[in-house]
């Protein structure tokens, strides 16, 4: 039986599986069932479990898994042993760290830098506005902190992901 | 009929308009910006022809070489859509002019219902009710303060030539008129070149209700069941259903009566819709005229069994409309949900990718006008409309719920869409009631847009599928690990080829 | 009204009443084989329940299990769908004995009108016109000389207890009678353990038409237009519209009267079909009553806008019908074509295999009904019915074309299907102008069920792309060879990411 | 230029090809024309050639190409210059030759067979009836010529291609 950690949402789920012929044993806090996991298609997945079927598809392709369940998609996480005790270590590591480096949403064009190095910002400042599709939209700051670097200028077009500023 | 047509326009409405050429024999030729090589309307397309780089001015909105092409490749007429040229009344005239046919209205008609303050004028000359405020223009302060002496506050100062919110300020209290007036003013002469600038009553909680019409060359009007697309976010329609559940047969008589009344007032040819406000006590007020085909015409079509694309097509080519008045009446109801590339969880903002995974809903009543498929790449330089999901039903509350089962079908990973959006409205009583208004996303949503809607059951069969999938996939890299250069794949060796089983 | 249902069924039909209940709050449960488990009906269910490996007998046609199922997972009623266990009267009164309903007739019903000559007897006494003949059997060819000598050659020599043309004869000559008796006789002895037969004129050229009804357990009857079903190969529905091109309003209302008396004289509850054969001069004879939903309902609610689906859960849990039969009028025009895994070029052949490509098509007017997905393998051992593509248009000649079009989108590699043996006959000038028969494969095609459709230009085309596609395949390996073994792919690198030209 | 040879229901076409830039151009007896192939998806192909566009899809699962133009689909069989010698030896080596082998066309049950070792055919004579899905099929002679041996026997399921029956 093997443990893996997975996070939903802000939420983690420790759960035990062993193959068992073509099912799966599947034990936590509150459930020990034997499911059927059935792949239909290229990242599609049939689930039999407790009598219930849940018809999901399991996207791989940015390293993160994104699942959708029909009623709605989410990244997730999957940890096994080795990497959730990492990830702790890291984590106990990192206690009071900077704010994670604000990236594009999505490609565009800058149009405006709201901020400048060196300034602190609170949670829900705006900090760049970029332009898709003809809409401006404003991003904003995740938390408190203060900004170490500015990395684009107004009228400079953006992959997304692209890094746009960095906080100390 | 016409043999061959051009239809200047991307997307979905584009592949409604091939759609409906090839039902009727009529060869199309698209037109495509760089980015659209691989777009749908150019792979259902008889014939294609590039127009220029990916930004729209340089492709869909240059009237010039769309005109070129349509002479080059023989295309007797030219369908516009909506959005890009469909209300540029300088391109219906250019067409005109190059011995084509423009599928909509006379550049002339375009031009003036596109002034909203000769718009106005012209209805209050032909007895449509309009929103209570200025004849005319205004053109300082002391003659809005006599406007707002006629009608009271709240009001608003609306640009001549404007759209878009722009040249538009609400005015609260009589401190603000001054500053508004000037403000609304330079706004409208810098972004439209025409700072002529008008005085409305600004309505509390207005639905948006709309009405089809439909004339032809040979002095035929009619107009179609109502339209209710209150539900709006930035001023944009999302959810339109037909007919409203506010209106009612003399209501709707009234209101059609109205909108022929505009129609007649205005030489008004082809397809087009005139747009009301309707206050709470079911008085409507002209709003606007659209001189185009609407993205939410399907609804319209759904209820009465009438195409405006063939019909828009027959009135075009000089066809008579052999259509009965009272016999254009809805049957049933029908609901529109758009589906956009964009994050209701981050204020609808636009969320383009490739459609990794791209299925949508089928069966009974429910139909899909979309412009992508599976593996197609929303580009970032048009409206991120993926598509529309109609559906029809018996009545109000089987059209909704119809709409919830084709909502929960429909399968989109590669970006964000509005479909959680949909589904959150679908279900909130006040909608279910038709309890609604053009401000309910912030009234009654109190402005949020996403809510959860997953189960923790849900959310434990995700984490289980994710954890076999885990497993099996270290399995999967051990066993290549342990076997070196053998190219092991214990993951499609534990099973026999046809076994899907995990 | 329940909250949980069994759905005795697969592929497109369970999908159809799955999604049915989706819309009405009820949940569902799935039967499947070993081979279904990926199957499309599963894969909307709520909860999902093996029966056994892929034979019907052992799987779908299993009542007793089924049964245990519904019971053990809480499920109220079982829907059987069509085909497999609807028409079995067992079954239907086991499940009521098993305290579960059964959505369709009670098994009575089924039993009287299963009995075609007890049926026929059944409709001679309450007036409803049959094709003359004998009123009861016959049991030589004495009294079948009697008959004949009454209604004239060819007649049909039929079981009482038939289907599938078991136990079936036709006579053309006197001296055929004698071992067509003994023949018909014996061969339904064999095949149904009942050796009783009787006699019916063989019509020339019949139309086949049908009447849909829908009977609630409050003494509601309602019939609905009528739909034609003659264009038939192996005696099977291939493409079904409604309404007829040759019934008028008089000759629906004697049909509908006629289809509701047969309810009424054998106690009919649920939905059901009456069907006629219609002769040359419109005279309509009783043929049979189909005691379950049909493949072809959709039509129907197309033209009419009710969802028999719906009505029939309304139905089997108590509910009373609030229709009103004046309104029940059909609306424009709808057709259905029967997208079949079989391959037209050699007889209908089946063609089973993987769905490599799937793609269906979409927009106005167009429905599909199908029970699968890209990627699905369709098994051997069910009727190999892909899919339903139902279009509905303002009037027969643009439902035609309509479909003509949605054919035309319609993509599907990885087997044969029926589709290009659509769109021949809906090309052909016979079926265009409404003259057909159930005869019309072999009287207007000659046989024919198979024409080429592509011109030299589409040909070239397609050579083209071949052609630039194996120099750029041969390329790549070229590319492979000389770079060894560093994994150099020339096909991707030619082109930086994103441009896919090739 | 390369030269490929394109066979298209029994009908065989020669056509030259070569790059230029991202289109391509195409050659014969009566075309020469740039063409632009453009690669949609997986399989998926649009081609704009004089002005027509054509929605193409080409699948190559089982060795040889199988091409769905919308309005039809069907096998075909492209050679280059050194394949194309090698089929035009092949076929005046085999002049006179066999039927080829009946095939079962699909996964089934043989039902009977109606012919034995030694019979002489004519096209169109039954020879084998096998059951899939409920229905009985029956399997005819392409051609003229005699049975050289039976592989199956009544009641025997078979694969799709499976061969039933061989010709001298």
């Amino acid at each position: 039986m093997m443990t893996y950690y997975v996070e939903i949402e802000g939420k983690e789920l420790a759960i035990n599986v062993a193959r068992e012929g073509d099912k799966y044993i599947i034990q936590n806090d509150e459930h020990d069932t034997s499911v059927d996991l059935f792949k239909v298609g290229d990242g599609f997945y049939s689930l039999i479990m407790e009598g219930k079927q849940y018809d999901l598809y399991i996207s791989n392709k940015d390293g993160s898994p994104l699942i959708d369940t029909g009623q709605r998609a989410f990244s997730a996480r999957v940890m096994n042993d080795r990497e959730k005790a990492i990830t702790k270590f890291a984590a106990e590591a990192a206690v009071g760290g900077a704010l994670p480096d604000l990236k594009a949403p999505m490609p565009g064009l800058v149009v405006k830098v709201l901020v400048e190095a060196g300034r602190e910002v609170k949670k829900g400042d705006g900090l760049v506005i970029v332009e898709a599709m003809k809409m401006e939209n404003e991003l904003k700051s995740a938390g408190e902190g203060t900004v170490k670097e500015i990395k684009v200028n107004a009228g400079q077009a953006v992959d997304k992901d692209a890094v746009l500023v960095t906080f100390e | 009929m016409f043999k061959k047509i051009l239809i200047a326009n991307r997307g979905e409405i584009a592949v409604r308009v091939i759609r409906a050429c090839r039902e009727m024999g009529i060869k199309t030729v698209a037109v495509y910006s760089e980015i659209d090589r691989g777009a749908l309307h150019v792979r259902l397309a008889d014939e294609a022809c590039l127009l220029g780089p990916p930004p729209s001015n340089e492709s869909y909105l240059s009237g010039e070489k769309i005109i070129d092409v349509a002479k080059k490749r023989g295309a007797e007429a030219i369908h516009p859509g909506y959005g890009f040229l469909s209300e540029n009344p300088k391109f219906a005239k250019d067409v005109a002019n190059a011995g084509l046919t423009f599928i909509g209205p006379p550049g002339e008609v375009i031009e003036l219902l596109g002034d909203k303050m000769a718009a106005r004028k012209t209805m209050i000359n032909s007895g449509v009710p309009v929103v209570p405020g200025s004849e005319g223009g205004i053109e300082n302060q002391t003659q809005a303060m006599k406007y707002i002496g006629e009608i009271g506050l709240p009001v608003l100062i609306k640009a001549a030539a404007g759209g878009g919110g722009k040249g538009m300020r609400i005015v609260n209290s009589e401190d603000e008129v001054a500053s508004a007036v000037r403000g609304a003013s330079s706004e409208a002469q810098s972004a439209f070149g025409d700072g002529r600038i008008y005085i409305e009553k600004y309505l509390a909680k207005p639905r948006h209700i709309e009405i089809q019409i439909l004339c032809d060359t040979h002095g035929n009007y009619y107009y179609f069941p109502e339209r209710e697309c209150s539900i709006q976010r930035r001023h944009q329609k999302v959810i339109e259903e037909s007919p409203s559940p506010i209106v009612d047969e003399t209501m709707r008589k009234k209101m059609g009566e109205a909108a022929v009344a505009a129609a007649k007032a205005s030489g008004y040819v082809n397809a087009g819709t005139v747009e009301f406000l309707v206050d709470k006590d079911k008085n409507f007020y002209f709003l606007e005229v659209n001189t185009r085909l609407q993205v939410e015409h399907p609804i319209t079509e759904m209820v009465t069994g009438l195409d405006l694309v063939k019909k828009q097509l027959i009135v075009a080519s000089g066809g008579k409309l052999d259509l009965v008045q009272e016999e254009i009446k809805p049957r049933g109801s029908s609901i529109e949900c758009r589906i956009y590339a964009e994050d209701p969880k981050s204020n609808f903002m636009p969320s383009v990718g490739k459609l990794e995974l791209y299925r949508e809903p089928g069966g009974p009543g429910v139909r899909v006008d979309s412009g992508v498929y599976e593996g197609f790449s929303i580009p970032i330089y048009y409206d991120p409309l993926i598509s529309k999901l109609i559906t029809w039903a018996e009545d109000r509350t089987s059209a909704i719920d119809r709409m919830l089962r084709a909502l929960n079908e429909y399968r989109i990973v590669g970006c964000e869409s509005t479909i959680s959006f949909h589904k959150m409205v679908l279900k909130e009583e006040h909608f279910r009631k038709g309890d609604i208004s053009t401000h309910y996303i912030q009234d009654v949503l109190g402005g949020a847009t996403y809510e959860e809607s997953s189960s923790p059951e849900d959310d434990f069969a995700a984490a289980v599928a994710l954890t076999v999938n885990r497993m099996e996939e270290d399995g999967k890299v051990r066993a290549q690990a342990v076997a070196g250069k053998q190219k092991v794949n214990k993951w499609k060796m534990a099973f026999p080829p046809g076994m899907n089983r995990l």
